[in-house]
């Protein structure tokens, strides 16, 4: 099809389709309405689902600005088609480096790699920590609390909540707070 | 059990039990080059000639411009042989990373620009030292930067991470030497970080490692052997021996007893434990107008080690 | 060539107007100019520039090379340059080579516009294009940085050098070529001339369509992923460094899903001009019309998804591994189609080795050793020995130089005569082109022997035992015939320029329409748009009387 | 794009039809760019969501839902006005200059104003309370190795040691009044009671690690969106500028069409952005 062709078959849907008045203000009461509901049903805990839900309900309010306050529905068809490629590409750029991350202890797991057992070791760690320096520790709560991680020396001993902070990129190793040493300036 | 066997034109020896299997599938897909590329080429070329424009006004002889059979043809011909070359490709790539049951951990640290290597019984080395014949599994993590664990002769090659663990498995075939490459563009000495895995017999390794890989050799001076650790540690990148020659770091001439003035600006005199804080952990204390780019070496320096290099410094003047 | 046997059915008028390069005097008159063929024009010397920088850039890698230890650079120095060469080449030279240059130039005119869809658009890309450019340099004179053309952390935020600069740099030039793309799709859907339908595209505006698809969708993420970047160095927000918890292989992840799908921003438009040449100077029909136009789209699109696989040692999971090896193999079977195509095309046809035509079949050779290569960096088995060697090194650069440069410097050849009306010296074109594939293959082939041996790449330095050396140095002294091929290229282009004798108005009989107008073209065009009757490469057969019923009977 | 705004249609187009069209377009694909951009901080979000679930719904709960969603309505008003003024100039006669459109773009804008305003509010007391990014986060090691750092070298290192430090520096500030050294005293200790009391304030935020990660995308996505709705404000406040010359009636209304475009994609994200944040 020549240009000429090209415009002259939508002639009738650019310009001269006026939605009408009550279709804006139906819209804009339905948005109103689901904002309420994604805001109610967020009280209540689906696990997992919730953000699947989340999602549902703001895909259905995307789609309804995008279909009549954007007009995709009575504009040209490549309109639609442009936007629908776009968010074909954003879907590939979140699939993949999921399956990275979720995927990544399968073939010869380590451990310390899932944060779930990052935390476990940390905590242990901050415990034992926590009885040998009791006494000094009384009132330096944000030191035996600050959940910090970082790679321990090495996986058999378990490192004590690090206190080091990094240096310029550079992990310090977890080393044991005294508290008659406090942490040194950098 | 197989030998370390030659270098062939494209590949460097085959040290490794999987080296053969990589070499196989690399000769596999050559071969597919090979094929592929004198077809093309030949067409290419013949059709060149033949159909060479004698006049001016010549015209072409044919309007030849589809033929399902042929484009389906060389459609699947290609598919069908890339997914072999895929299927073959992943399950060498599955024993590549999962290290056989009972291999021996050794734990590996990488940071700009020296490997160590920290075995079972908690000694750290610079070279890796294995044992022929028995699978060793590498777990490794970075300081800084991100790195990369190659050895060519084994075929072997894994990035390295902070805060997070990789690892690389082998078993080597047979004594011998090989060389260790950091192939992850890691800044100044990226080039310079190479070390050599040194393959050992079952018992030459087992007594080695009992006595120590890098302990001090008889008759060897701490001063000597702290000159070595010096170079080894890669302290020269940064510290020159010469009076006052600055390098990233300050000299190391005359450094025992030195006095000056820290960047928050309190004295200090350069004793014992002033290095041995400096060397583990160096951000404690900057010198002033030095930049805080020294990584810490504890875990890395047994205090043998530590004593022979202060033996080194206390020389230097 | 003979008038007669070009075109038949357009209505052709050889009266001289003045044309676009004389429409009106004056610096001013250009730099304001949104004439598109005007702006081409101005990016194509750009460009030449960019490339001898990159070029330099290179030569001096190489030089460097020569022997082990300092050659003629300490190493901070030298990583400076490796990374100045990468990204030039990269963001200055080949992403916008083609389509900025030779596309803003003749895209409309093969479309029949009178120009693209938003001329001030177009004006504003080349201008943001020389902002960036002006910003790469500056961070070059303010010490360069060393952080290799992929920005890869926690190096990148952690070293001393200007890496905000030269990232800002990156991010302006992404926006030059989002610009460029946006405008090419609007006006291939907008602005074709009547009766030329899908089916009668030239085979490179399918190509430029498919590349500026990807320009438009990949574009941004590279500019939020160089933002995020500039925010771990100025605010420290931890995504990409692991010291605060964040994760360094996905900074790798978000990086190539731009620049692998930019690797086909590089490639598509040199497909693009290579079934142009290869059909004219053969004067014959395309073979497979429909498979190349749908394969660059196939590549187009396949190219999103397979990013991975610059990752199979990175610590990424194995199985998105074994995802992203599968992929990279799909993407291969479009290219293959192209090049078994073109070399088909070739079959029973009149063959004429004009320069151009000595440009085009080196390429149709690289690029299959480009391409054959590839296979061992998708197999992961293999690849996990290859990777970041310096067989990777020379399977990218017979595709990106002995494909994409190729194909640029046809192109110019091709289209040389219609830009400034102008012909250049055959002879010292031919030999420039010969020199070119030979220094080429010398300075690259060596590199896939020492990097299957394990040397690894952006290595300041190699020992003498390892026995490298000597690939070292046949590939220093391939450079230098390199060299000399481009030196000469320069001297007949700019003397042609100076004092080359009048190009008629379609030196080489090729069919599509830009030939249909004067050369150089006139300001608007066309004296008036032609109606399409055929397809772009209705060449008269031998024996024929009449040319065949237009593409409509092709690759059904 | 600036040409598709001259009303008689530019030389290279065979009409103002083919024009809008193609300026429309254009203006898609330009959406799409933005959805893009965007989408890579989204990633970011997913990823280090599922690699920090503890530490993100602690972190998450912190945010203010009831100011969130404040703003999505005000955001959804003013999406809904700017269509209505699109639909004004659809339906507007040539040459007469239209109210409505006008009033319906400055409450538009109007909305746009408030939006900023609460986020205004937001940003301040998260910043007051050191919800911050990186290192700037109140409870981020090197913060608090700073701020010790400060108090054992204005009251020496042996303060950590007694029981109650809070009162050791209270006694030794009132003994230092007057001297030069009671300045650094009060600054430090400011600092440290100030974080005390954060770390009593947010207690899990204080102990689950990297409580930093989940702010510093907080600040980067609504941070660049706020951007957005400023260049959208700008974009929709030249239109009214054509709107009051009267300039866009049924046959030419480009701009208005274009501006509301570029608005509504604004909203658009604000939506997904809302629930992602604030409530899950």
């Amino acid at each position: 099809m020549s240009s000429h062709e090209s415009h002259e078959s939508h002639d009738h849907d650019h310009g001269h389709h006026v939605t009408p008045l009550i279709v804006y203000n139906g819209i804009f009461g339905g948005l109103l309405v689901l904002t309420v509901v994604t805001v109610w049903i967020a009280q209540f805990d689906f696990g997992a689902a919730n953000t699947f839900i989340a999602m549902f309900v703001a895909t259905i309010k995307a789609s309804l600005v995008a279909f009549f306050f954007m007009h995709l529905l009575h504009d040209e068809r490549l309109n639609l088609i442009t936007f629908g490629f776009g968010l074909l590409f954003v879907s590939l750029f979140f699939l993949f480096p999921l399956l990275d991350i979720t995927s990544r202890t399968y073939v010869d797991p380590i451990k310390d790699n899932s944060s779930g057992a990052k935390y476990e070791k940390v905590l242990k760690a901050q415990k034992d920590h926590e009885k040998k320096h009791a006494d000094q520790l009384s009132n330096f709560s944000m030191f035996r609390k600050s959940g910090f991680v970082l790679p321990s020396t090495d996986e058999k001993e378990a490192a004590p909540a690090p206190v080091v902070a990094p240096i310029e990129g550079t992990p310090a190793e977890g080393t044991p707070v005294e508290g008659t040493n406090p942490v040194p300036v950098q | 059990m197989a030998n370390t066997s030659e270098s062939s034109f494209w590949m460097p020896p085959q040290a490794s039990t999987i080296a053969k299997e990589v070499d196989d599938l690399f000769d596999f897909i050559m071969d597919l080059n090979y094929i592929f590329f004198i077809i093309i080429t030949v067409m290419t070329v013949a059709f060149v000639v033949m159909y060479r424009r004698k006049s001016d006004d010549q015209l072409a002889t044919s309007d030849f411009d589809h033929s399902i059979l042929w484009e389906g043809a060389w459609v699947f011909v290609p598919l069908l042989l890339c997914l072999v070359v895929f299927v073959w490709g992943f399950r060498l790539f599955l024993n590549l990373s999962v290290a056989p049951e009972g291999s021996m951990e050794i734990s590996v640290t990488a940071q700009k620009w020296a490997w160590s290597f920290k075995y079972d019984d908690g000694q750290v080395v610079n070279d890796l030292y294995v044992p022929a014949n028995r699978p060793v599994k590498l777990i490794m993590k970075s300081r800084d930067v991100l790195h990369s664990f190659y050895v060519p002769d084994f075929r072997v090659k894994s990035d390295v991470i902070p805060n997070r663990y990789t690892t690389v498995w082998f078993e080597a075939l047979a004594p011998g030497e090989h060389r260790i490459y950091c192939t992850e563009y890691c800044g100044k000495d990226h080039s310079g970080m190479y070390r050599t895995v040194k393959v050992l017999s079952e018992e030459d390794f087992a007594a080695r490692k009992k006595k120590g890989f890098e302990g001090r050799p008889e008759g060897q001076s701490p001063a000597a052997w702290g000159k070595e650790l010096y170079s080894k540690l890669s302290c020269v990148t940064c510290h020159s021996l010469k009076e006052g020659e600055r390098r990233i770091g300050p000299s190391f001439w005359g450094i025992v007893g030195r006095e000056g003035e820290t960047e928050d600006g309190e004295k200090y005199i350069a004793n014992e434990e002033y290095i041995r804080e400096s060397i583990m952990n160096p951000m404690a204390k900057i010198v002033k107008g030095y930049p805080k780019s020294m990584p810490s070496f504890a875990g890395q320096v047994d205090d043998d080690q530590m004593d022979a290099i202060l033996a080194f410094m206390k020389t230097l003047k | 060539m003979s008038e007669t046997q070009a075109d038949p059915g357009y209505h052709v008028s050889d009266k001289k107007e003045t044309n676009y390069i004389h429409a009106s005097k004056g610096l001013l008159s250009w730099i304001l100019t949104v004439d598109h063929k005007r702006i081409g024009i101005m990016y194509l010397f750009t460009i030449f520039a960019t490339f001898a920088l990159g070029g330099l850039m290179a030569l001096l890698v190489r030089l460097e090379l020569l022997t082990p230890g300092e050659t003629i650079m300490g190493p901070e120095t030298y990583n400076r340059v490796f990374t100045l060469h990468g990204l030039v080449m990269v963001f200055l030279f080949i992403i916008p080579g083609i389509p900025a240059a030779l596309g803003n130039f003749v895209l409309p005119l093969m479309l029949g516009a009178k120009d693209v869809a938003f001329p001030k658009l177009n004006l504003a890309s080349f201008h943001i294009y020389i902002i960036g450019t002006i910003m790469a340099l500056w961070t070059t004179l303010d010490g360069g940085v060393d952080t290799g053309w992929t920005f890869y952390t926690p190096y990148s935020s952690t070293t001393n050098t200007p890496v905000i600069m030269m990232t800002l740099s990156a991010f302006v030039l992404g926006f030059s070529s989002i610009f460029t793309g946006l405008n090419f799709i609007v006006t291939i859907h907008k602005m074709r001339a009547p009766g030329l339908g899908w089916e009668r595209l030239p085979l490179f505006v399918w190509a430029m369509y498919a590349t500026a698809v990807i320009q438009v969708m990949a574009t941004p993420v590279l500019g939020i992923t160089l933002l995020l970047l500039i925010m771990e160095r100025v605010m420290g927000v931890g995504i990409f460094d692991p010291a605060l918890g964040g994760d360094p292989v996905l900074f790798q992840h978000f990086f190539w899903f731009y620049s692998h799908p930019a690797v086909y921003i590089m490639i598509l438009p040199g497909m693009g001009v290579m079934s142009e040449l290869i059909t004219t100077f053969s004067r014959k029909r395309i073979f497979g019309y429909r498979a190349i136009a749908v394969s660059s789209i196939a590549i187009a699109v396949i190219s999103f998804l397979v990013w991975g696989h610059h990752m199979f040692v990175s610590g990424q999971s194995a199985y998105a591994g074994m995802v992203f090896s599968f992929l990279t193999f799909l993407v291969a079977i479009p290219s293959a189609i192209k090049i078994i195509n073109w070399s088909t095309t070739l079959y029973k046809g009149s063959i004429s080795l004009d320069s151009p035509m000595l440009w085009a079949l080196p390429f149709l050779i690289l690029f299959t050793i480009g391409g054959l290569t590839g296979i061992f960096l998708g197999a992961l088995g293999t690849d996990v020995h290859l990777h970041d060697t310096y067989f990777v090194v020379a399977h990218f650069h017979y595709v990106m130089m002995g494909g994409t440069a190729m194909a640029f410097f046809g192109g110019i050849h091709y289209w040389w005569p219609k830009m400034f009306g102008k012909k250049y010296n055959e002879f010292w074109a031919r030999v420039s082109a010969v020199l070119v594939f030979l220094g080429f293959n010398i300075t690259f082939l060596p590199q896939f022997v020492m990097g299957s041996r394990g040397m690894p790449r952006r290595y300041y330095d190699y020992t003498p035992d390892s026995g490298y050396q000597i690939f070292h140095q046949i590939s220093t002294v391939g450079s230098w015939v390199l060299l000399l091929g481009m030196l000469i290229m320069l001297v007949y282009l700019a003397s042609s320029l100076r004092s080359g004798e009048v190009a008629e108005r379609n030196p080489w009989g090729a069919r599509s329409l830009e030939w249909l107008t004067q050369s150089p073209p006139i300001e608007h065009n066309f004296h008036e748009i032609p109606t399409v009757v055929e397809g772009p490469y209705e060449f008269p057969l031998a024996g024929a009387n009449t040319a065949s019923e237009g593409m409509d009977v092709s690759g059904s | 794009m600036s040409n598709i705004i001259i009303h008689k249609h530019a030389h290279h187009f065979y009409d103002a039809e083919q024009q809008a069209s193609s300026a429309k377009l254009g203006m898609w694909l330009f959406l799409v760019t933005e959805v893009l951009l965007f989408s890579g901080l989204f990633v970011a979000y997913t990823v280090i969501k599922t690699l920090n679930p503890e530490m993100w719904k602690v972190a998450s709960e912190q945010l203010n839902w009831v100011l969130g969603s404040v703003n999505t309505l005000v955001l959804i008003t003013s999406s809904w006005t700017v269509a209505l003024a699109v639909r004004a100039a659809q339906t507007n006669q040539k040459g007469e200059k239209n109210k409505q459109i006008v009033g319906l773009l400055v409450f538009t804008i109007v909305c746009a104003f408030g939006f900023l305003g609460i986020k205004y509010v937001e940003y301040s007391h998260k910043i007051h309370d050191g919800l911050l990014w990186g290192t700037s986060f109140f409870n981020h090691p090197e913060h608090v190795a700073q701020i010790n750092g400060a108090v054992s070298k204005a009251f020496g290192a042996g303060i950590f040691q007694v029981p109650d430090i809070a009162a050791a520096m209270k006694t030794a500030i009132a003994a230092a009044q007057g001297t030069d050294a009671y300045a650094a005293m009060d600054a430090a200790m400011h600092e440290w009671t100030h974080h005390q009391e954060l770390v009593h304030k947010y207690p899990e935020l204080a102990h689950v690690g990297d409580g930093h990660l989940f702010f510093g995308i907080y600040f980067l996505i609504t941070g660049l969106h706020g951007i957005h709705v400023v260049i959208g404000m700008s974009v929709l406040l030249w239109v009214l500028l054509g709107a009051m010359k009267g300039k866009f009636y049924k046959d030419y209304y480009t701009p208005v069409e274009l501006g509301g475009l570029y608005w509504h994609l604004v909203d658009l994200i604000w939506i997904y952005l809302f629930p992602l944040l604030y409530l899950v």
